[in-house]
């Protein structure tokens, strides 16, 4: 099942301060497909995540998106071009509640501006019931349809993770990037995240995953990279790269 | 006066007046990097460091070497005592809110030291006569040189404290890293606690040597301080290196603009030079750039 | 929230209004000085000096028998505030005149309330905007700085001090005498070789200064009040300038030789007598006046008063000469002070009229020298 | 902390008119109407500043430049140049709606302590304008004899008047205001408040949106300064100068950031609470800081919002409890 | 020596650590090994009180210290070496290794501290070299070394290490493995917390293994480096089966 290729990076180097977060790293992501990136700590997993999404633009290489070129595009153009994300130091806005979270999600299948916002026109409130509706549907999907008036802060960590996930789905991704969707999660609310992951899949949506738990990349994954030292060291399918030599030595330490 | 004896003396009087900018940009960088907030209480600190010494002095007729090491005792009580009391207390730690407390503070004791001394300004003697002294041809004060040489006093004395003794490096270190520092052993309150004491210290005696020069009065402190703060931020907030050569240049460039370009708008120039330095650097001269993780 | 609101405001209303009484029903009098912000230090020596005008008018007797009440607001040096002070004044207790405010600018905000609601009022403000145009309700007891600074350009004249610098504060006061010294300039035939300004905030002003001292006056005049009397003087002995210093007609103050210390010593300015009262010939009608009003003031504030202070009574006292003829009743009260003559004050002997709400002119005014911590008569 | 729901929004709305409507009635007294009238006009600059400050989480310490151009252009244009005063109005709104584009675009890229220095520094230089173009300003004594606004004959010239011209744009001021934090844009803010990244990787330009909320509030702050110089018919520099952006500032915080009705409160608070001092007399100043200083201590988030939340906490508190669950904060 | 005993930690809303119970003998190298997020750091920063646990008890020779700060912690005699070396960074190598020895200054000579700085000296010869050089300019393996040569200087009882290989070369790792080798030797009790399990388990005596919280294996070092659990805790279990039931 070789799909098309949705993402490409082609020889990705990210500097910082002189030191090497990543050094040449390519690697593709087919059309619906989850991508695994794995690899110890340190091994510049966030930062190519980071680099996908715009936060900073790479030293060198160039990240193609659909065809086209977005390595050098804000972060805002790039979640315009289908491309979202969660993070791994969860950055829920606590000062919101559950469903404007959502909401704001939503933000780039909308387009009220300023002034139209503040007279309220009924071209706003239109919008505005629409956002609201389709809010709802995906607390309702991700079960946290009664606690939609909370304050995020107050929810338990495992729902802001889900509720995470949700706002960077409302803005209808073809690409969603999940960095740790499970860590500090127990291990049933980590099965429920698996799959959810999974039903995002069917949704046609393509994932890219970064994660440590094992259990649950191996489980879910359809293909694999894996980053050590800033460098990709391997890649394929699981199978492939839980029996690669390199990939348990980076792991394990050396035999 | 030929126009290079102008320039000289507007250089000359411009390095005393940084001077002071730079010992007030000093207490603000000592807290700031102990607590990350601007301390509004700095203005008072300053204030206080005049009227104390007059009140020592002038008032009670304590020799002059003694009021002013009386004086920095007392305002390094009340800092002390700042930290100590509503800043430690404080529900939150967040940034804002500290920040407002401090103008809570800085008022009241503005308020009260418009009841305790009026608001008259008080007089201070100079430190050694009036007695004018030429250099190629600008004129200075004996006091002008105290204010250096009390400033360079000062910025030598952190120098050492900073980088020569244990307390001075754990200050650092809590600055840079509280986590770690804690896992030496280092108590992060007391570090803050020391902090505020300092730089009320610091402010102190910036308010003492200038006041023989402007006299004192209950709101002195506050142009002062606003002059430190921005000496502060132009050479990048936190940065001790900095704040000096944030408050030299500040007070240099107000002495020329003032003396070549139009004393009306001497002021405006000082900030719109401080503005297009922020726009284009926008951590300060000096300052190091805050990372922000994802 | 908005009954909350009432409540507050009708409690301290409450608090606010439980005045004193003691038999006859008294006189009431506003009187609104900035006691705080920056323009306390003057505010507070103001209220002073109007304290024991009051009380030396009451003793005497009062309105026929019914004592004269001051009634003090601080308008913290605000001009919002200051509107704010006068309308509560207005809404809360049956003033019939008001003395002060001690800022240009709260004056200036103030007009407009006090013209509408007819209230006789002496201002103490330095600002000749407040008189002009001449404004029905409004007078004001300080000199006309125009005539003040007239004071040192006749002695200028006199002296043969053709070439003048000078510096002046960039507050109301002081852009008020930037705007004097040019007309007096083209007036008296002198030559304006420099002028510069500082903020009230500066601690340093020798920039400025050297750069009057580089075009070669011959006299240099300062125009401001408060800490930069001291600061501008001493910067400019610092740079050694010998040429004659003469400040305003504010700085005649005792405060004036602590805040310029050693360097005040021949500087002159334009003043009321009450700085040199006791070198006065005996001759003059103001003297008795004036060594009887210092003896009280000395006794009951423990200091020597300066020229504000001689403002500020006169302020008081001819409001209450116009009361005691006029009794309580705003339209007498303005019509008694603008019929006002020859009336002997602290500041000069007062002819009030309907084209002069000041009443002094250049004739009542001293030149005086600082020499050895004491003020000298000069002409 | 959360909006109140879209209905009870328009419940408080109501009331609000009604109370604005009705209290006239029960006020007689020139000096009252002016302080609120005063509270009125703070109101307006501390509504703008809090959707750059409660919401967005920029922080301003030049808004009383702003407020001080829409009163100095009012005052010039109007009683210098003769141009009607309800145009003027607008035209001082654009001009310092641009003026605040120019400033905010680069200023807004810094962060923390250094946006507060530039916005500062900002407000420093427009007051020394304010001072040193005499010619036109007035200079330190001030713009006298602005004229009062009027409706065809109908003159706004007592503070009754006033009352209801001022909180007319109070109310309005306050709807739009509610309207835009219930919008898109308005969670774009919060959203840039609660994580500027996150908020960046939703699709949200947060240099655009910071801008723009920089402009909006100067406008507000234009329009309060505008209706002030109309009002008092008189302004000076004083009356702009940075205690007056420290106050706003202080207002926001107090009344509770990120809420428009916070905004209101804060600035009634602390304005009758000045007012209300003058009792202490010289004591007026120590016991605004000191109660001040407490509030921040005790109350951190405010006095609104930290009243809601404790009121809010307690209801999901009950609500978790009943379902058995545990609860944390 | 240690005794943990069923605690429970909470890292803001997350319940990091769940009735754990572990002991650690005099003189003892004991590795905490597991997964990235299985609360390894949480677990050591609960005993140096870092993140105090909200339940349960931690007695270190026989004292109970699961309610005291930081500091006090440190008084008694354990340090804590933080993940990420969390360094002093502006500040001189010579610099961080005196604040190590912060709490000594004033209870000890001088001369007793400085033969500890030679000590140190001795173990990395490097920091020698780099003495009045910046901590931040340090590379990652000197970094690491410092950081450890920082805690030396406290001397503790107990060393609490956290992660030292962390993104180090091989080369490196060894000779930091070394040296907490020589430092047991020294009669230095050490609680290692590693993710390079295999290195760890090579130098420890006992281990625990640590999965989400909960301590699911324990026992002889050398027994567990052959057990298949621990791989799986690492690599994730077969995934076929895994796919099957999802």
């Amino acid at each position: 099942m070789n799909s098309e290729i949705i993402l490409k990076a082609e020889g990705i180097r990210k500097y910082f301060g002189g030191v090497a977060a990543l050094n040449d790293v390519s690697f593709e992501v087919r059309r619906n497909e989850i991508t695994a990136i794995i690899g110890p700590n340190g091994a510049g997993k966030t930062t190519l995540i980071n680099l996908i999404t715009g936060i900073y633009p790479p030293t060198s290489g160039k990240i193609i998106f659909e065809g086209k070129t977005i390595s050098r595009l804000k972060p805002f153009h790039i979640a315009y071009q289908g491309i979202t994300r969660t993070f791994q130091n969860l950055q829920v806005f606590h000062n919101m509640t559950v469903l404007e979270n959502v909401m704001v999600g939503l933000h780039t299948q909308t387009e009220s501006e300023f002034l139209n916002c503040l007279l309220h026109l009924p071209k706003v409130k239109r919008e505005e019931r629409r956002v609201a509706e389709e809010g709802a549907s995906l607390l309702r999907f991700f079960h946290l349809e009664s606690k939609s008036d909370w304050l995020s802060s107050s929810l338990p960590y495992g729902e802001q993770k889900r509720l995470e996930i949700a706002r960077a789905l409302a803005g209808k991704p073809k690409l969603l990037l999940l960095d740790e969707p499970v860590a500090g999660l127990n291990i049933r609310e980590t099965e429920e995240m698996a799959e959810l992951i999974l039903k995002i899949k069917k949704m046609g949506i393509t994932i890219i995953l970064v994660e440590h738990d094992m259990n649950l990349v191996m489980g879910i994954s359809d293909k694999i990279t894996v980053l050590n030292y800033g460098q990709k060291i391997s890649g394929g399918t699981p199978e492939e790269v839980q029996k690669d030599p390199k990939v348990i030595q980076a792991y394990l330490g050396e035999e | 006066m030929g126009i290079y004896e102008q320039i000289l003396q507007f250089v000359l009087t411009g390095l005393t007046i940084g001077a002071i900018y730079a010992l007030v940009a000093l207490g603000f960088n000592i807290i700031h990097n102990a607590t990350g907030i601007v301390n509004f209480v700095q203005c008072e600190f300053v204030t206080l460091g005049g009227m104390m010494m007059y009140t020592y002095y002038s008032l009670l007729g304590i020799p002059l070497i003694l009021s002013f090491f009386l004086s920095m005792a007392t305002i390094i009580l009340l800092g002390a005592l700042i930290e100590r009391g509503p800043i430690r207390a404080a529900r939150s730690k967040a940034i804002i809110v500290l920040v407002f407390i401090t103008i809570g503070l800085s008022s009241t004791i503005r308020g009260t030291a418009l009841l305790a001394w009026g608001p008259d300004n008080v007089p201070l003697p100079s430190f050694s006569g009036e007695n004018v002294i030429r250099i190629l041809g600008a004129a200075i004060l004996p006091q002008h040189l105290w204010i250096f040489g009390i400033t360079v006093g000062v910025v030598i004395f952190l120098q050492y404290f900073f980088h020569r003794t244990l307390i001075g490096k754990a200050m650092r270190a809590t600055a840079v890293n509280r986590k770690a520092a804690s896992l030496m052993g280092i108590s992060v309150n007391r570090m803050v606690l020391l902090s505020f004491a300092m730089s009320g210290g610091i402010g102190a005696v910036g308010g003492m040597i200038i006041a023989p020069i402007t006299t004192s009065s209950y709101d002195t402190g506050i142009m002062l301080a606003l002059k430190g703060f921005s000496a502060a931020i132009l050479g990048g907030y936190g940065n001790n290196a900095g704040a000096v050569a944030g408050g030299l240049i500040l007070g240099v460039l107000e002495s020329l603009g003032a003396g070549l370009i139009s004393s009306k708008f001497k002021n405006a120039f000082a900030f719109l030079i401080l503005l297009l330095v922020l726009f284009f650097k926008p951590t300060g001269l000096l300052g190091y750039g805050e990372s922000e993780r994802v | 929230m908005k009954k909350g609101l009432l409540i507050i405001l009708v409690f301290g209303f409450c608090m606010f209004s439980s005045g004193i009484s003691d038999g006859a029903e008294p006189i009431k009098i506003g009187a609104i000085f900035s006691l705080t912000g920056p323009g306390a230090h003057i505010g507070v020596a103001q209220r002073n000096s109007v304290l024991i005008a009051i009380d030396e008018f009451n003793k005497k007797g009062g309105v026929g028998g019914r004592p004269v009440e001051m009634v003090v607001g601080d308008d913290e040096s605000d001009p919002t505030k200051a509107v704010m002070v006068l309308k509560k004044m207005v809404e809360t207790q049956p003033i019939v005149a008001l003395i002060g405010p001690t800022r240009t600018d709260t004056g200036m905000a103030m007009i407009p309330t006090l013209e509408k609601e007819g209230i006789p009022t002496f201002m103490h403000a330095g600002g000749d905007v407040i008189i002009t145009p001449v404004r029905k309700w409004i007078f004001k007891s300080p000199y006309r700085a125009a005539d003040a600074m007239e004071r040192i350009a006749l002695h200028l004249k006199k002296h043969n001090l053709n070439k003048v610098g000078f510096l002046h504060a960039s507050d109301g006061f002081g852009k008020d005498g930037a705007a004097i010294v040019d007309r007096l300039a083209a007036k008296h035939g002198f030559e304006l070789v420099a002028k510069e300004t500082f903020d009230m905030k500066d601690v340093d002003m020798t920039a400025q200064l050297t750069r009057i001292n580089a075009r070669g006056p011959q006299a240099i005049i300062i125009w401001t009040i408060g800490p930069p009397m001291g600061i501008t003087t001493k910067n400019a002995r610092a740079l050694g300038i010998k040429v004659p210093l003469f400040q305003c007609h504010g700085a005649a103050e005792p405060i004036f030789f602590r805040l310029a210390g050693d360097a005040a010593e021949g500087v002159m300015m334009p003043s009321t007598k009450i700085v040199v009262a006791d070198k006065l010939p005996d001759s003059d009608v103001q003297k008795k006046k004036l060594v009887d009003y210092i003896k009280e003031y000395e006794a009951r504030f423990k200091d020597t008063p300066g020229t504000m202070v001689a403002y500020g009574a006169d302020a008081a006292y001819l409001l209450l000469e116009a009361i005691k003829k006029a009794g309580p009743d705003r339209a007498k009260i303005r019509d008694g002070l603008e019929g006002m003559k020859g009336y002997v004050g602290l500041s000069g002997v007062y002819n009030l009229s309907s084209e002069d709400h000041t009443g002094t002119t250049v004739k009542d005014i001293a030149l005086v020298k600082a020499e050895k911590g004491r003020f000298t008569l000069v002409e | 902390m959360a909006p109140f729901t879209r209905k009870k929004e328009t419940l408080f709305l109501i009331i609000f008119a009604l109370a604005i409507i009705l209290i006239p009635l029960f006020v007689k007294n020139k000096y009252h109407f002016m302080v609120m009238n005063i509270v009125g006009l703070n109101t307006i600059v501390v509504i703008g500043l809090n959707l750059l400050i409660g919401f967005t989480g920029q922080i301003s310490l030049g808004h009383a430049a702003f407020y001080g151009m829409g009163a100095y252009l009012s005052a010039i244009f109007t009683a210098t140049f003769g141009f009607p005063p309800w145009p003027t109005i607008v035209l001082a709104m654009i001009i310092t709606g641009m003026v605040a584009y120019f400033v905010g675009y680069p200023s807004l890229k810094l962060k923390g302590h250094y946006l507060v220095m530039a916005t500062l520094g900002f407000s420093i230089i427009v007051h020394i304008f304010m001072v040193e173009l005499d010619r036109i300003t007035g200079g330190p004594s001030g713009f006298p004899g602005i004229p009062h606004l009027s409706i065809g004959a109908f003159v706004f010239d007592n503070d009754f008047k006033n009352f209801y011209l001022i909180w007319t744009f109070v109310f309005f001021c306050i709807l739009v205001s509610v309207n835009l934090v219930n919008s898109r844009v308005g969670r774009a803010l919060k959203a840039i408040h609660g994580s500027e990244v996150a908020a960046n990787t939703l699709g949200i330009d947060t240099d655009k949106y910071k801008t723009k909320v920089f402009v909006l509030s100067a406008v507000f702050a234009s329009l309060a300064g505008s209706l002030y110089a109309h009002y008092i018919t008189f302004i000076s520099p004083r009356s702009f100068d940075f205690y007056y952006s420290i106050q706003a500032v202080t207002m926001v915080i107090v009344g509770g950031m990120g809420s428009v009705w916070g905004a209101f409160f804060g600035a009634g608070l602390l304005t009758v609470l000045s007012e209300f001092l003058h009792v202490a007399e010289k004591y007026n100043i120590i016991a605004y800081g000191a109660i001040l200083t407490l509030v921040l201590v005790f109350l951190p988030e405010g006095i609104v919002v930290g009243f809601y939340n404790f009121y809010r906490r307690r209801k999901i508190k009950s609500m978790i409890e009943k379902r058995g669950g545990e609860f944390r904060v | 020596m240690l005794n943990i005993d069923l605690i429970n930690t909470y890292y803001g809303q997350i319940h990091a650590l769940k009735d754990l119970s572990l002991h650690i003998e005099k003189e003892e190298i004991v590795a905490l090994i597991g997964s990235n997020g299985a609360g390894k750091s949480t677990l050591l920063n609960t005993v140096s009180g870092v993140t105090p646990p909200r339940t349960g008890s931690i007695r270190f020779n026989k004292t109970e210290i699961s309610r005291r700060s930081p500091e006090k912690i440190v008084a008694q005699g354990i340090v804590h070496v933080p993940e990420g070396r969390q360094l002093f960074g502006p500040l001189t190598v010579f610099e961080n290794l005196e604040l190590g020895a912060f709490l000594r200054f004033s209870r000890e000579s001088r001369k007793d501290i400085e033969k500890d700085l030679r000590y140190v000296m001795e173990l990395f010869p490097i920091l020698k070299e780099r003495r009045e050089q910046k901590a931040g300019t340090l590379s990652g393996g000197e970094q690491q070394m410092l950081s450890i040569g920082r805690a030396i200087m406290g001397r503790p009882q107990l060393m609490l290490l956290d992660e030292p290989s962390l993104g180090l070369a091989p080369l490196v790792v060894i000779e930091i493995f070394n040296v907490i080798r020589k430092l047991q030797e020294d009669r230095t009790t050490i609680l290692l917390v590693e993710q390079n399990a295999r290195a760890a388990l090579r130098i420890a005596d006992r281990a625990y293994v640590l999965e989400t919280g909960r301590i699911t294996m324990e026992g002889n070092a050398k027994v567990l480096i052959e057990d298949e659990g621990v791989k799986k805790a690492y690599l994730g279990n077969d995934y076929r089966e895994k796919r099957r039931r999802l």
